[in-house]
């Protein structure tokens, strides 16, 4: 099992993170990705990610290490950019690797469902004409990562 | 220094903004032991900590040595306590 | 809305796919994908998978165009290799460019259960010890794919 | 050779290689109407044919002009029939 937490302002390339991740093993057939981009729209110019250094590492840490239990992952990788990003830009990038597609797929959207919930990270919106503000959390999210807390346990 | 029971305050995103730091050291409050005794002594200054810890306190998320915690959650001498909105990251 | 479609004995790269995939449009939030590799175990050093040139074009361009229709996909990227490929190797890869992450996610799972049951491929296992078979139909897939069958369509 | 009512076969996987040939051409079985009359003239060759169309029929796929079909499809002359395995991509 790999696990690969970075929060980091770089951009990152998947190619390159592919074969890190595939150090898990051969019993793996196939890799579950999420890549989260900057989306556009009424006017907007770029996000601004802020985040809480040493509790977000360790957030998404727990986050990868659950995915990993849960769906049994021979390897997880979760990237995470903070400072300013431009529409178009990518934001986050998941990969989960596991012997079946299935797994690979629910672990993917288990983890994105994590993040957006449990990692301390805020976003504030700069718009075209200088308007600046920060982003409201979407209750769609916290009902989202509900739906995997059969277990009772709230994150 | 030793035993002077000091916290670390952390505020994030628009908490930051408002009040003007992002962080500071204080003295644990006098019969603090909860996370919402910090907030209500924060509650208590004037200006922006008013209305940030008082009337929009409801949003107010926190946590306690890098843990999220609700208001109940105990506090002691060295804990570093962050207050920030609700995380919007992914 | 861009579809892409590519059948090919060459490796590809998620990098290199991505922009192209990206030009579907600025309203994008998130990229769904599945890199599918070829899983070892019980001796296996390699896969060869055959297809039915023309045919199997045709279905992966109408089984991406379903994609884009049911879960509005502003994006669809779908290469699957053929020939000879040995354990760890990248067989298929699939991207679905959304506005939201869980129609990017739902639409990689759907893209995939129909590669494995309408696409006219056919895998042939490699030994170590020089034997070869053919690699039966798993009848998970196709209870994977008849959970997309909501409309009653075969596929 | 305009009128002669000819099709084209494709096999695939496991049936080109126990056929040894993976296309032929061959005129429309007299009187076949639909992809089960092409399956049963197969059948009534000799050797791996008989196996293949007969005894493990049932495994067969089908595709008319690229199109998966069933047994009750109809055929034309100039039509492109593949039979193979179920599939196994992805």
């Amino acid at each position: 099992m790999t696990i690969r937490v970075s929060v980091q302002t770089t951009i990152f390339s998947m190619d390159a993170e592919l074969p890190r991740l595939m150090q898990g093993g051969q019993e793996a057939g196939g890799v579950g990705a999420f890549l989260g981009v900057v989306r556009g729209g009424a006017g907007l110019r770029a996000l601004t990610l802020e985040h809480y250094p040493g509790m977000t590492e360790s957030m998404i840490g727990r986050i990868a290490a659950e995915a990993q239990t849960r769906f049994g992952l021979s390897g997880c990788t979760i990237i995470h950019r903070v400072g300013r990003l431009t529409v178009g830009e990518p934001i986050v990038l998941v990969l989960c690797l596991a012997a079946h597609r299935a797994a690979a797929l629910d672990a993917t959207a288990f983890v994105m469902d994590w993040l957006k919930t449990r990692a301390p990270f805020w976003k504030r919106e700069e718009f075209e004409d200088g308007r600046t503000a920060w982003v409201e959390a979407r209750e769609a999210d916290d009902i989202a990562a509900s739906r995997w807390a059969r277990d009772g346990r709230p994150g | 220094m030793e035993g002077v029971p000091v916290i670390t305050i952390l505020y994030f995103a628009w908490l930051r903004d408002r009040l003007g730091r992002s962080s500071e050291s204080m003295p644990l409050p006098e019969g603090a032991r909860c996370v919402g005794d910090v907030i209500r002594s924060l509650a208590g200054r004037e200006g922006e900590y008013q209305a940030v810890f008082g009337t929009q306190g409801g949003v107010v998320r926190c946590a306690v040595n890098q843990e999220f915690a609700s208001p109940e959650d105990g506090v002691r001498a060295g804990d570093e306590i962050a207050f920030f909105p609700p995380v919007t990251g992914g």
